[in-house]
C-alpha cells in the first residue's frame, strides 16, 4: 500500500500515522452483500486517515436506517439516535463541544422526510458539521417504501403501489436554498472518488451536505446502473449562490464533485468564560 | 397558624400600567420589611388587554394566596368583571376605585369607595392613573411614602429625573386622596422593617428560580423552544448562560431542543431544556433516548392547563400522567417537583445533580402557578449541590463497556476526547459495549441495570417535605404548588387545635413507599390533594405505594388555584 | 385440555428460503385441515442473514407457541445457535438437518438425524434444498402428497410449469429420504382433513387482521410513516383502500400522519393510522388534540421491544403506559388491545365504531407477536359493526353548538359542507361553540363532557373474555397477546382437574371496576400477567380497580413470548 | 359600496350576493389593535365574497400563534390545531374531501420553524391548498422571540439576546426549491391590494403560496415602515422555475405580486368507488 500525502508527512516526523483500518471497529455490519453504503463506510475511514484525526476527536451522528447504522462500525466516538433527529443531536454537541469533529451520517428518509425540518434548519444555522446522506431514494430498514427522493414513477414502494405521483425532493436545491455552505455529491460505489470530496467537505467550515448515491441491491436493484451512469461535474465549484440555484435546478442527480462553496461565518456561540461566577448573577433578585 | 396578611388585586384595562403598579408595590413591600407575592392575570387579548395584579403581602414568607382578598383597587373597570371568580371578596373587602364598579364586585365587597384616578392624575404633569393607584394603595397598606421613593428611583431612574418626580408626585397624590379611606396597616409595617428588613431578600418567580437553580446545579449548555408558561426561564437563562462560558440555543422545536441537549450532554456538558405540555409531548420519544442511551437530561415541564393546547396561561398539575408514565417502553427515569417559587431553585438543582449522577433523564414539573408569581423571600443561599457524572478516566485498560453491568447501575461514562473509549451510545438495546442486540440476555440485563440505578440510589430526607403533628390521625398528600394552599390549609386547622400532617412528595418517581409508609405511620385517614381532574396523583399513588389508612382524592382542575380554604373545608366535612 | 399440535422450526441461512418452506408447509396444513401458526425470527442482518420459522400445527385453532419443539429441520446450519432461546429443544425432539447441528441443539435433543439436503437438491435438475426440507417435514409430519402439490402449484404457479415440476420432484425427493425418520403423525390428518377440511379458513397475520377490521368497521382513510413491526398493516391497506373508494397516504412522519387523519376525520371520513413505539410518542401531542376538539381517530400501535428504539422485531406489551397515560392534560380516551391475531379483526373493528361514536381517539395496542404471526383460523364472518358517528342535520336551526353540553356527552358533529353549522374545532379550552375560553366553568364543564362521554357508554359484554371455571378461587388476570400463552396454561391446569378462571381485557380504557368485580367474584387469588419489565398492568389494575384478592404480578419483558408452561408453572408455585 | 363583478353577475342572475362580511363570525379578534391580522382578515373575506363561495364550502385550518387564531373569525369551516402541523391537517381534509376549499393560515414560527418539515413536504406533494403565511418575523404569541425569518441582527429576541446571528429562512425561495405550485407576496396592510392575489392563489390548481408581510406592532414597531417600503415586484408572474429561482434569490422580501406560477397537476388520490365490497377483499386469506 503507498502512504497518502499526509501519512507520508507523519511518518517523516516519526509519528505512527494511522491507516484507514484504525478507524473500522471491529463490529460487521448489518448490510446486504453488495450495499452502497460498504463504499461509504470505506470512504470515510480512508477520509479521516487522510486528515489524521485522532479517532477520539471525531464524534459521528446518526439517525434510524440502514445507513444510520455507520457509526458502531467506526472506531471513533458515536451516537445512534432516533430516527430523525441526528442533525440536532449533532448540533448540541458541536456547539457545546467545538473541539469536537462532528460528522453526521444516515439516509434519504431519515434526513429529508421525518428529518426535514432539521435539515431545514441546520442549513441555516451553519454549524460546523458534515451531513453525509447516503441516499438510496427507498426506506431500506423498513423494506422497501418510497422516500422523498423516489422517483415518482416508482411503483414497488410498498405504500405506494401506483408509484407516489409527486414531485421527489431535491436536497441540494433545498439546501442551497436553506443556506448550506457547502454542497456536494460522491457516489458510494466508488470510495476513492469520494475520499477526496468528504475531506474537502469535512475541512470547509460551516454546515457540509455530502450527497452520496448509495445504491440499495436489496429493494431496487435498477440504482446498481448508477456507477455506469454518473460522472463529474462538467464545471468548477462556484460560490456565488444564484449560479448554484441555476446549475442545481436542472441538475439530473448524476453531477459528482463539489457543487457549491460558500464563504459564511459558522454559527458557534462564543464558550469563553468571562468571569462571572453564578452567585454573581442574584445581585438582579436582592429587593 | 395562619400567617397575618393582606390581600389586594389591582386591575385595569389594556395600557393602564396595572401590572407596572401591581410589580412597584411588591418591591416596594420588601423594601419595607414584608414578605408576599404576585400573580398576573389577563384577558384574552394578546396585549393590551384587561389586567389584574393580585397580591398577598404578609409579615412572613407565603407560599399561596388567601381564600378571599381585602382591597380590589380598579384604575378602571373596563372588563374587570371577567376576574371575578379569580378575585373573591366577602362583606369585609373593600372596592376602590374611578367610577362604578362591576356590580358582581359591588354586590360581594362590604365598602365601596370612589376615587377620581384619572382626573388625579391629569393634574399632574406626566401624572398616570397607576401611579395614582400606588399611592392609594401604599396609604391603605401604611407603606411609607420613602420606600415607594426608592423604589420608583430604582424602575424609573433610567428614564430621568422627571419620570420619577412626576411618578413620585402623582404617588404622593394618590396617598392624599386616600386619606380618608380604611386603613389596612394591621401588618405594622414599622416593625416589619425594624425586625426583619435586615434579613436580605429575593424578588424573584419561579421560572427564574429553575433558572438560576439549573446553573447552580451545573448546567451549561440550554437549546429550547419558546412556550407559555415556560419562556421565562429561557429568557432568563438566555443572557445568563454566555456569563458562565455556557450557550443558549433557541432551536426549531422541542424535537431539535431535547435531541440538541442529549447531543450536548453526550460531550459532557449538563444540559436542560424548558417547556410546558406539548412541547414535552413532543420529546417524549427522545426523552426515552436519553433513558436508554443513559444520557443526562434535565427537562422543566412548566404546566398550565391541558389537554392539548388548553388553557396556555393558566396553572393546573394535570401533566403529571405524561411525566410519570409518557415514555413507550419500559423506560425508568426521574420526575420531580418544586412545592414552592422558592423550592423552584432546590428542586431543579437537585434534579440536575440527579439526572447527572444517576445518568438518566429527569423530568421537573413545576407550573404556571410558580413559574409566573413572584415572590418575595428570604435570600437563597446556595446549597453547593453540583452536578458530579461519574466518568471514565485516562488511560482507558482494556475493551471499553460503556454499558458495564455495575452495582450500582451506573457504569463510568467516555466523553467525547477520551482516547481509547470509543464506543457508540445506542437507543437500540445493546450489549454491555453498546453494540445493539435483541438477545433476551442482553435485554433484561440493561433493563434491571436501568431499573436498578434508581432503586438503588439513596434519595435521603429530600424526597418529600413532611410537617404538622407527628401524632395525628389524619393526613394531607399533596405535590408540587398545591403544597402551598395544604400547608396554609393545615396550619389554620392546627392553629384551631386539630392535630394534622402534610407530606409533600417532590421526588415523584421512582416512588418511595418505604419512606411514605414511615412518613403515614399513624394515620388512619389520607386526604390527597391536587390540582387535576382525573385524580392523577391519587391514582399514582395507589399504584406504586401501600398505604394503610383510607384515602380520598381531592382533585380540583384549573384554572383556579387551590385555596386553602378549599382544603380546609374537604378536611372538616370528612367525618 | 390442551390442544394434540405439533411444533416444528425450519432454519437456515441467507438465501436459502427458509421462509418459503415454512410458509408452504402451513399452507399446506391449512389445506390438509389444520390449525396453526408460524413466526419468523431473524438475525441482525438486514437481508440475507439467517432465519427461522417457526411453526404449530393442530387440530383445532391454537393462540400460542408450545414450550418446546418436537422437529428443528436444518436447511443448513450457519449461525442457527443464534435462535437457541427461541427454540427450547428437550429429550423428545429431533434434529434432523443437514451437517453437524450446533452443540446446543445437539446436547438438548433426544436424536439427531442427518440428510445430505444440499445433495439431494443438487441431482434434481431445478431442486432447491428448502423444497427438500419441505418433503422431510411433510413425511414426519404425515401430510399427504397431494396437498403439498396443490400448495405449489398455487405458488408457483406464476413461474411456470417447470419450476412447480422441479418444486415437487425435490419434495418428493426429501420425502423419500424421509422415509426412515420417526413420524410424528399424532394428528392425524387424515380424520382431520375430512372432519374439518370443509370448514372454509384463513391464512392471516395480526397486521393484515387489523386492516381487514379497519375498513370492516368503515376506515376509508390512512395517513402513515412505515415503522416496524406495523408495516404490514399499511401494506395490506394501501392498495385495499383504493378499490372501496378511499385512500391511503404515506405522510412525511408520524407528526403529519396523525394530523393527516384528524383532517380526514373532520372532513367526516372516518380515518386511522398504524405505527409502533416511536412513532405513537411522537403522535401524542396531536392525539390529545382528537380528544380535546372531540374530532374521531383510530391510531393503531403495534408493539415492539422497548425502551426508545429498542428491538424492533420482537415483541413486548411495554406501550401500555405510554397508551393509557401518555397525553398531557387530562385527556381520556379510548385504549384496546386485540387478544389474538384472530381478534384483531374483531377489536380493530370495534374500535373504529368506539371511536366514532364517542368522538374521541382510540389506541389499538397489537403487537409484533399478534402483527407479523401468520395463523390459520376459521373464516371470520363481519359481525357487521359499523362506524356510526352522530352528525349534525340539515336545517340547522339556531346557533350551533359544536361542543353542546349533552347529556351522555357526545354532541352532534358538523361535517364540512353542512350550511349554517360552521364552526371552528379547537384544542384550546372552548366555550360549548368552541370559542376559546379559560373560564374555570368552561374548563370544568367542557372536561366533565369529555369524561362522561367514555364513563356512560355501555360497552357492553366485549370488554373481557371470561373463561374457565366459575367457582375458581384463582383467575388469571391478562391482557392483550399474553392471552394465548394464558389460556393455554389454564386449559392445561384444567385438565388436570384444577379450577382455574381467566380474563383477559379487551377494553383497557376507560376502567370497568364493576364488570371486572362481577367478572372476579367468588376468587381469592390473581395472577396478573404481562410482557413488560415494569408491570405496567399490574400497576394499572391496581390504580383503578379495586380487587378483593390477592394480588400477584407475572411481568415478564420481551423479546422472547411468554410461554404456557410458564404461566403453570408460576401458579403452581404460589401456594 | 360597488358590487364586484362576480356580486354583480350573482344579482343578475337572482341569487343574493354574499358580501365580505357575511364570511365575518361575530367573534372578536384577540389581536392588539393596528396588527397586520386585522388586514388579513379583512383581505380574506372580501376574496371570498370576491369567489361567492358558500362559507360551508370553505375550511380554515391553522396552527398556534396570533396569526393562527384567524379561523375562529371566519364564518367558514374552521379547525384551530397544534402548533406547526396545519398542512398536515389540511392535506388529510382535502385528499378526502377534494369538494372543500382548504385554505391554511398561521405564522412564521408556526410554518417555517415548527412547521418547516410540512411546509417543505406540502411543496412538493402539492395538493391543492393555499396557505397563507402572516409573517411578522417574530413569534408575536409567545412575546416576542425571533423566527427563522427574523433578521441575524434583531437583538429583541428574548432568546437571542445578541441577535441570532443566523441566515433569516427564505420561504418563497425554499417554496420554489421543494415544488410549490404558485407562489406570491402580499401586504398585510393592503387588504385592497391583497384580495385579487389571495383570489388567484385559492383558484390556482395544486399548492400556492402566499407570503403576507403582517407586521407586529406590539414586538417590532419598525415593521410598521413595511408599509412605505412594500413595491409591486417590477415583472410578471414566471412559470418558468430556473428563472423564479434566480430572481427569488435575490428577492428582498419586499415585492408584492405573484412571483411563480407552476402547472403542475395538483396530487389527489382518486376517491371514486370501484364497485368492491369489503367481502371481495377477504378472497386472499383463503386458504
Ligand atoms: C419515529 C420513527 N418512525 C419510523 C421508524 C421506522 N424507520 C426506521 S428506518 C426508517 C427509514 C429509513 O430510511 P433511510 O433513512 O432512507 O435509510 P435506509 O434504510 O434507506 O438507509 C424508518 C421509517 C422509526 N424507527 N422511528
Ligand atoms: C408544541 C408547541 N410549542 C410551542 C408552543 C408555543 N407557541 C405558541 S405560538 C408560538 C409561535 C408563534 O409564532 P408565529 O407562528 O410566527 O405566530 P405569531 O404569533 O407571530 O402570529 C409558539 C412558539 C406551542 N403552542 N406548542
Ligand atoms: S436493504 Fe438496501 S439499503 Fe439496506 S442494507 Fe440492504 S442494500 Fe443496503
Ligand atoms: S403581538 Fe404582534 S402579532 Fe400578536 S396580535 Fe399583537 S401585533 Fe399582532
Ligand atoms: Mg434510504
Ligand atoms: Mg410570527
Amino acid at each position: 500500500m503507498t502512504m497518502t500525502m499526509t501519512e507520508q508527512m507523519l511518518a517523516d516526523e516519526g509519528c505512527p500515522a494511522m491507516t484507514a483500518k484504525d478507524y473500522r471497529s471491529d463490529v460487521k455490519p448489518v448490510w446486504c452483500p453488495g450495499c452502497g453504503d460498504h463504499g461509504v463506510l470505506l470512504a470515510l475511514t480512508k477520509t479521516l486517515a487522510e486528515l489524521q484525526l485522532a479517532p477520539e476527536k471525531v464524534s459521528v451522528v446518526s439517525g434510524i436506517g440502514c445507513s444510520s447504522r455507520i457509526p458502531a462500525y467506526l472506531n471513533t466516538y458515536g451516537f445512534h439516535g432516533v430516527h430523525g433527529r441526528s442533525l440536532a443531536l449533532a448540533t448540541g454537541l458541536k456547539v457545546s463541544r467545538p473541539d469536537q469533529t462532528v460528522l453526521v451520517a444516515g439516509g434519504d428518509g431519515d434526513g429529508f422526510s421525518i428529518g426535514g425540518n432539521h435539515f431545514l434548519h441546520a442549513c441555516r444555522r451553519n454549524v460546523d458539521l458534515t451531513y453525509i446522506v447516503m441516499d438510496n431514494q427507498l426506506y431500506g430498514m423498513t423494506k422497501g417504501q418510497a422516500s422523498p427522493t423516489s422517483a415518482p414513477d416508482w411503483e414497488k414502494g410498498k405504500l405506494t403501489p401506483g408509484g407516489t405521483g409527486i414531485n421527489p425532493f431535491h436536497p441540494l436545491v433545498v439546501a442551497l436554498a436553506s443556506g448550506a455552505n457547502f454542497i456536494a455529491r460522491v457516489s458510494g460505489t466508488n470510495a476513492n472518488g469520494a475520499v477526496p470530496i468528504l475531506k474537502e467537505a469535512i475541512e470547509h467550515p460551516g454546515f457540509s451536505l455530502v450527497h452520496v448515491l448509495s445504491p440499495c441491491i436489496t429493494y431496487n436493484r435498477e440504482q446498481l446502473d448508477w456507477k455506469k451512469m454518473v460522472r463529474p461535474a462538467p464545471v468548477e465549484a462556484t460560490n456565488d449562490p444564484g449560479r448554484a440555484a441555476r446549475r442545481l435546478m436542472t441538475d439530473d442527480n448524476l453531477n459528482l464533485g463539489v457543487l457549491y462553496k460558500g464563504d459564511r461565518a459558522p454559527y458557534q456561540p462564543d464558550l469563553r468564560s468571562r468571569g462571572v461566577s453564578v452567585a454573581d448573577l442574584e445581585a438582579p433578585f436582592q429587593v | 397558624m395562619t400567617v397575618p396578611s393582606i390581600s389586594i388585586t389591582l386591575t385595569g384595562s389594556g395600557g393602564s400600567g396595572v401590572m407596572t403598579a401591581g410589580n412597584l408595590l411588591l418591591e416596594a413591600a420588601g423594601r419595607a420589611g414584608w414578605y408576599g407575592l404576585m400573580t398576573r392575570s389577563a384577558g384574552p387579548q394578546i396585549r393590551g388587554g384587561e389586567a389584574a395584579a393580585m397580591l398577598r403581602l404578609a409579615a412572613e414568607p407565603v407560599l399561596s394566596h388567601q381564600d378571599r382578598y381585602d382591597i380590589l383597587l380598579g384604575i378602571d373597570w373596563k372588563n374587570a368583571d371577567r376576574f371575578a371568580t379569580e378575585i373573591p371578596l366577602d362583606g369585609d373587602s373593600l372596592v376602590v376605585g374611578d367610577g362604578e364598579p362591576p356590580a358582581v364586585f359591588a354586590e360581594a365587597a362590604g365598602q365601596q369607595h370612589h376615587l377620581e384616578l384619572q382626573k388625579i392624575a391629569k393634574e399632574i404633569p406626566g401624572g398616570r392613573p397607576n401611579m395614582v393607584a400606588l399611592g392609594v394603595a401604599a396609604a391603605m397598606l401604611g407603606l411609607p411614602e420613602s420606600v415607594i421613593a426608592e423604589v420608583l428611583e430604582k424602575a424609573l431612574g433610567r428614564k430621568g429625573e422627571e419620570a420619577v418626580s412626576a411618578g413620585l408626585a402623582a404617588v404622593r397624590a394618590g396617598m392624599e386622596a386616600a386619606a380618608t379611606l380604611p386603613r389596612f396597616d394591621t401588618l405594622a409595617v414599622g416593625e416589619a422593617s425594624q425586625q426583619s428588613a435586615r434579613e436580605p431578600r429575593w424578588n424573584i418567580s419561579g421560572n427564574e428560580a429553575c433558572g438560576l437553580g439549573a446553573v447552580r446545579g451545573g448546567i451549561r449548555f440550554v437549546a429550547a423552544y419558546p412556550i407559555t408558561p415556560a419562556t421565562e426561564v429561557l429568557e432568563w437563562l438566555a443572557p445568563a448562560l454566555p456569563k458562565l462560558g455556557g450557550a443558549l440555543v433557541q432551536a426549531e422545536d422541542e424535537l431539535a431542543s431535547v435531541n440538541q441537549i442529549i447531543g450536548g450532554s453526550f460531550g459532557g456538558t449538563p444540559s436542560l431544556t424548558a417547556t410546558s405540555g406539548p412541547g414535552l409531548a413532543l420529546m417524549m420519544e427522545s426523552i426515552g433516548l436519553a433513558v436508554a442511551s443513559e444520557t443526562p437530561i434535565v427537562v422543566i415541564n412548566v404546566m398550565r392547563g391541558g389537554p392539548s393546547t388548553g388553557i396556555p396561561t393558566k396553572s393546573e398539575q394535570s401533566d403529571l400522567n405524561i411525566a410519570l408514565y409518557g415514555l413507550h417502553g419500559d423506560a425508568p427515569h426521574l420526575v420531580l417537583a418544586p412545592l414552592s417559587i422558592a423550592d423552584c431553585l432546590f428542586t431543579t438543582q437537585w434534579s440536575v445533580v440527579l439526572a447527572e449522577k444517576l445518568q438518566t433523564a429527569a423530568i421537573v414539573l413545576s407550573d404556571q402557578a410558580l413559574g409566573q408569581t413572584r415572590t418575595l423571600i428570604p435570600a437563597q443561599a446556595d446549597p453547593g449541590l453540583v452536578a458530579e457524572r461519574l466518568t471514565a478516566q485516562a488511560p482507558v485498560e482494556g475493551n471499553y463497556e460503556r454499558y458495564a453491568l455495575t452495582e450500582s447501575g451506573v457504569s463510568p461514562m467516555a466523553i467525547p476526547g477520551l482516547a481509547g473509549a470509543q464506543y457508540t451510545a445506542d437507543g437500540l438495546e445493546h450489549t454491555v459495549t453498546g453494540m445493539p442486540s435483541s438477545k433476551a440476555d442482553d435485554h433484561h440485563r440493561q433493563m434491571d441495570k436501568r431499573q436498578r440505578k434508581l432503586e438503588q440510589h439513596d434519595f435521603g430526607d429530600d424526597w418529600a417535605r413532611i410537617e404538622g403533628d407527628l401524632d395525628a390521625e389524619t393526613a394531607v398528600l399533596t405535590w408540587g404548588s398545591s403544597y402551598g394552599a395544604v400547608s396554609e390549609a393545615v396550619a389554620g386547622l392546627r392553629g384551631e387545635g386539630q392535630k394534622v400532617r402534610v407530606v409533600a412528595i417532590r421526588l415523584l418517581a421512582p416512588a418511595q413507599p418505604e419512606r411514605l409508609a414511615e412518613a403515614l405511620k399513624g394515620v388512619k385517614r389520607v386526604l390527597v390533594v391536587e390540582q387535576s381532574h382525573g385524580g392523577q396523583f391519587f391514582r399514582y399513588l395507589r399504584a406504586f405505594y401501600d398505604i394503610d389508612a383510607e384515602m380520598r382524592s381531592m382533585a380540583v382542575p384549573g384554572p383556579l388555584a387551590i385555596r386553602p380554604s378549599d382544603v380546609r373545608k374537604t378536611l372538616s366535612d370528612w367525618s
